[in-house]
């Protein structure tokens, strides 16, 4: 039984099957993107109402938090897989870290900037060390680092394997950013500026928070798979079956 | 096992008394550094003393970051790390053992020397004693992560910042803690709290980083 | 010795079954299967390029193949490195030597690394043997660059492994340091035991001598 | 919004948060776009790479014929 | 002659575009150090802004000097230091223009990205274009100061450590003055005598420092 | 070929004067005095660690000679620095290429130094003939040892100097590159260069060849 998921898994991930696949998956994940994007952004800029705290600015909101979550998602999707490729070698799981990177690294500098964004009104500051907002900086950097590596050793499977062993090392900093908030609190009394009171949030609010999440994780697995495929087919470049591919092309 | 450890460790350190001013050179550079900060922030004794604590961890740190490449460079580029990796031992003890004697010359005289540091930059004097206790705690973990780095990018020439790319975030909760905690000590508040943290941190270094920095070693140097 | 009365079931030391090797693009050899057997002394051959560095790397366990497996004494090198690496020594292209440390000094931290202690007086027989007599207490750096080679060839002789893999090891020596090395060789096969060496410069050895060669690099893509 | 009756204006001028709020929309879009560009670029650049690949040793093979 | 320099100067640069990630470290590892300080300090605005030329001004020389090893050491070691030394163009051009090379890919980057740090660490607006002149000025002379450093120490090896014990203190009057220079912008005052001690620095550096380290090429590199 | 003429009053291409170097107390040669006309190749012989890697940079003026002066065209060396260097080459134990540029680059970069330009097919051409063709847009630390000594080579071709000084140009090359070094040593003599190198290999020159012998080191306290 084991020995037949095995095959089936060795199988499908062979990265001559993952391209025939993920040729006809991503528009199943790219429609239904763009149709929740275009709904989400419609009850948040029209439907939800304003809150009576922060007026207006709130609506940052949705496109704040959708990218911070992605910014944590993407590095945990990264690592996982980067952990599958090294100790199972499965070439595909590289290619799949490989290519999340820059969209990770993306969705982080967006959580970043539509923060300050937001807290210029919020807290009269574009910036501030919070300990969430570092370690929000720090993920980028992360990010940063792992390019680096991965395009600094010239040999793909080294590159693929030191640059993974990075990301899973990195994961640590997950949990910092998650609970740092109330870390830093019990360090520094009274030096936060980051508390942010939710009143249970109205539900006209939550429900497009949530419909722009979701889209941003369709988004991501449209795009990563989009990016997979490049990337398989300039590794598999001197395979047969890509050179026939690419001579129809 | 126990003796692979160390005549290793042996090795290394007397490579490094060889050259004698090598070895006073990491310390050399934290109280240089330190000492760059009142020149260049106008000297007053408040001032000073609300950043000492921040400038002497942040000193630390990158003094341990730009003594790291020594850990396994040079080793790698004279083909020695090649014999190592070639050694009947198991890899990660000779890799503790190499990391050891990069502490015993780097991490442990910061720790012997932060007092008077300490001292020039108004640190209280009841805050002394965290300030050594979370650098004992805190080096080491510096070094054992710093190991990972270094053995990730080993084969990069030309490596240094890039070292300090992947290494500097994941120094970053050390950092804070360690100069949390004197700042509160400062303050004549309990560091418990931070010091717990430290301790966890380097309990986990220690079982981890040696495995994680072994297995890197045997990717990154195949060349 | 006794195994060679039932031969049929003799485990070659160290075997090669289909090896690939490909870098950046081109296939530099597959399906390379061969086998050494105790007292054997193996030649690689091949132009520059031909892989044969990568070669010798690989049947370390320094670098994975692109395909197939070594086999030291039947078994997968990764599954009994310890043993394997116990009893196997390589010498490759760099110096392996610290410029800050002494003959002396250098060759007991490469002793040390296979957790091997050798008393002063054998060493300094060894130092006489390769030439550096009376350079034992010279630090490294201060050493011609053929002069850092005869350490190398000191530790080899020190180390007392079962199999040699030598990468180039007449880089640098003179014609008397080719002669030692030639008889090194033979007293080694003598012993029993076994290399894999490769060399662009004609080795004279009066024994048998099997030879792997390499193609020429670049002309297959894969 | 509720209620009174929506106006353009009103609605851009977002109760004058209109610089940080539609700055971090039009980020936003721009990143979205950027992330849907890059990739389709970068099959561009592969698949001529791959092809010049081929051409390469088409090349190669035939002088090693010759 | 101007052939020779530029020619080298291209070579440089080609080299580290070649590695585009290398491009971006020293700038990277700039902003890292430079947002260690909040992290290490308790950080509020006030004390942030009081700090900031100071943390800004050590974080660029810090990263200077990080950076300088790539001025010869690689081609100390790889030997094309001896194909330069034999070239018959005059050895000062060539470190004229490697110390060209290494300015605009270390220095320059930093004085472009300071506005931004400055903003994060409080800099009042009207005291960033110093800040940006400051480092304008300054870290050109960073650049050909350390060369002389690096010269000095191009045949120790692990000689990381030595360098900086060596060119920190030639860094120290630069460091002043541009610190003080922003540190006094920040407070609405003139910053003239500050500025013109800058460039008469540099001008002195330009004229002098690559001389020097012809010299010391010379006399270090004969192995 | 005019100066041929009044041999008498023939200004050797260099000269050595009384040379003599130290090296941590060891003297390595003294008064070593000899000449070297246009057109001749000359090999310093010398076991390891006799001082022939010294005496080359020494002779090329990056190394200090503790005693005595070496003359280019009968002018102390450091005085006629410029017409010497555009006109010699050195080429030593260390490889002079940057892993990071491609074959290409990295000729291109070396006759910068000398502010040499090559057209483009020269440069293939040169390529070709020492055996890189194809290499050219490679990265140089793609490449094996040997193929990095023919960069070297193709430098050195191109470079068009008239004296080479080599310091075991023979490294890492394999037969066919031997042989090629061989070549290329007549035909620079038959264009009327000079060379000056060493190697513990045996080249055979069907061609006059002088040369210069090294005592043992260490043999003579100082
Ligand atoms: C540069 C500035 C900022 C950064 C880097 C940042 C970063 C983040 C991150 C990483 C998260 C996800 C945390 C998690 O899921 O564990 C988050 C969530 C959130 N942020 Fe921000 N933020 C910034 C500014 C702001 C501001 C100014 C506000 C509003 C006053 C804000 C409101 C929120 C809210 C409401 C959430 C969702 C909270 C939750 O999931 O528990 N953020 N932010
Ligand atoms: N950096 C140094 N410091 C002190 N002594 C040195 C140094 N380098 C070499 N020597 C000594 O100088 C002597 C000559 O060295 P050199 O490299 O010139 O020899 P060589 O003839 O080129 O030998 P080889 O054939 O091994 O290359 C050696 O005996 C060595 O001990
Ligand atoms: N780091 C590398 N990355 C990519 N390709 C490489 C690398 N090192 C070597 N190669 C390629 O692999 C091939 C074999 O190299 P290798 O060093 O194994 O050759 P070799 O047979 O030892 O040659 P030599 O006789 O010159 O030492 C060469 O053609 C080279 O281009
Ligand atoms: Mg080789
Ligand atoms: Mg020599």
């Amino acid at each position: 039984m084991i020995k037949k998921i095995w095959a089936w898994i060795q199988r499908f991930s062979s990265p001559k099957h993952f391209y025939a696949i993920s040729g006809k998956l991503i528009p199943w994940f790219a429609v239904p993107a763009f149709l929740l994007g275009i709904y989400g952004l419609y009850m948040g800029l029209f439907v939800a109402p304003t809150d009576y705290q922060q007026g207006e600015s709130y609506r940052i909101i949705f496109i704040h938090v959708p990218a911070a979550w992605m910014s944590m998602f993407i590095y945990i999707v990264m690592a996982i897989s980067a952990a599958i490729g090294l100790i199972w070698q499965i070439k595909l799981a590289d290619m799949i870290a490989a290519a999340s990177a820059p969209i990770g690294a993306w969705f982080t500098f967006l959580a970043l900037v539509t923060g300050s964004l937001w807290g210029k009104p919020m807290w009269g500051a574009y910036w501030v060390w919070d300990a969430r907002l570092t370690s929000e900086l720090i993920l980028l950097f992360l990010y940063f680092g792992y390019m680096a590596l991965q395009s600094s050793i010239e040999d793909q499977r080294t590159a693929d394997k030191a640059s993974g062993l990075l990301v899973i090392v990195g994961v640590v900093n997950i949990p910092i950013i998650h609970y740092s908030v109330e870390w830093w609190n019990t360090l520094h009394q009274g030096a936060t500026v980051a508390k942010f009171d939710k009143p249970s949030m109205h539900i006209d609010m939550l429900i497009p928070l949530l419909v722009m999440a979701l889209a941003a994780k369709l988004f991501y697995a449209a795009i990563v798979l989009m990016r997979a495929r490049n990337e398989v087919l300039y590794r598999e470049r001197n395979r047969q079956w890509v050179r026939d591919l690419v001579k129809k092309l | 096992m126990l003796k692979a450890f160390s005549h290793l460790l042996a090795r290394d350190l007397r490579l490094a008394f060889r050259s004698r001013h090598e070895l006073a050179n990491p310390l050399i550079f934290f109280v240089l550094v330190v000492s760059l900060f009142p020149l260049a922030v106008a000297p007053s004794a408040e001032l000073l003393q609300v950043m000492a604590p921040g400038v002497i961890w942040v000193s630390a740190l990158l003094s341990v970051l730009l003594s790291l490449d020594r850990l396994f460079k040079q080793d790698y580029e004279d083909g020695s790390l090649d014999q190592l990796m070639l050694s009947p031992n198991p890899l990660v003890i000779l890799v503790l053992a190499k990391v050891c004697a990069h502490w015993l010359l780097t991490g442990l005289p910061l720790v012997l020397v932060a007092p008077l540091l300490g001292m020039f930059l108004y640190v209280p004097d009841e805050a002394i004693g965290v300030l050594m206790l979370s650098l004992l705690l805190g080096t080491p973990v510096l070094s054992l992560v710093g190991a990972i780095g270094v053995s990730l990018t080993v084969a990069v020439n030309r490596g240094g910042v890039l070292l300090s790319l992947i290494v500097l975030p994941l120094y970053i909760p050390v950092l804070i803690f360690g100069a949390n905690a004197v700042d509160v000590a400062s303050d004549g508040l309990s560091v418990r709290g931070q010091l717990l943290f430290l301790g966890a941190v380097l309990a986990l270094a220690l079982s981890l980083a040696p495995l994680a920095t072994a297995v890197a070693l045997r990717i990154t140097a195949s060349r | 010795m006794m195994v060679e009365a039932d031969s049929a079931h003799t485990i070659p030391l160290l075997e090669t079954r289909q090896l690939e090797c490909v870098r950046d693009d081109r296939l530099l050899f597959s399906d390379l299967s061969f086998t050494l057997t105790e007292g054997e002394i193996l030649q690689i051959e091949g132009a520059n390029g031909s892989g044969k560095t990568s070669l010798l790397r690989i049947l370390c366990g320094l670098r994975l193949a692109d395909a197939g497996q070594v086999l030291w004494r039947g078994e997968e090198v990764s599954v009994v490195r310890e043993d394997y690496y116990a009893n196997m020594i390589y010498i490759g292209h760099l110096p392996c030597i610290k410029g800050d440390l002494t003959t002396l000094e250098n060759i007991r931290a490469l002793l040390d690394t296979r957790s091997q202690l050798a008393p002063l007086d054998e060493i300094e027989q060894v130092l006489a043997l390769v030439g550096l007599a009376g350079f034992d207490d010279v630090t490294s750096k201060a050493l011609s660059s053929g002069q850092r080679r005869r350490i190398l060839l000191a530790f080899l002789l020190l180390a007392k492994a079962r199999l040699w893999i030598l990468d180039e090891p007449l880089t640098a020596l003179d014609v008397e340091g080719v002669a030692l090395v030639e008889t090194m060789l033979l007293e080694h096969r003598l012993a029993g035991g076994s290399a894999i060496f490769t060399t662009h410069h004609g080795m004279q050895l009066p024994c048998a001598m099997s030879t792997v060669t390499l193609g020429r690099a670049g002309n297959q893509p894969c | 919004m509720n209620g009174s009756e929506f106006s353009w204006s009103e609605f851009f001028h977002m109760g004058g948060y209109a610089v940080f709020v539609w700055s971090s929309y039009g980020l936003a879009l721009g990143i979205v776009l950027v992330n849907i560009v890059s990739p389709l670029i970068e099959r561009k650049r592969v698949v001529k790479r791959v092809k010049r690949a081929i051409a390469r040793d088409r090349h190669a093979s035939q002088a090693n014929n010759s």
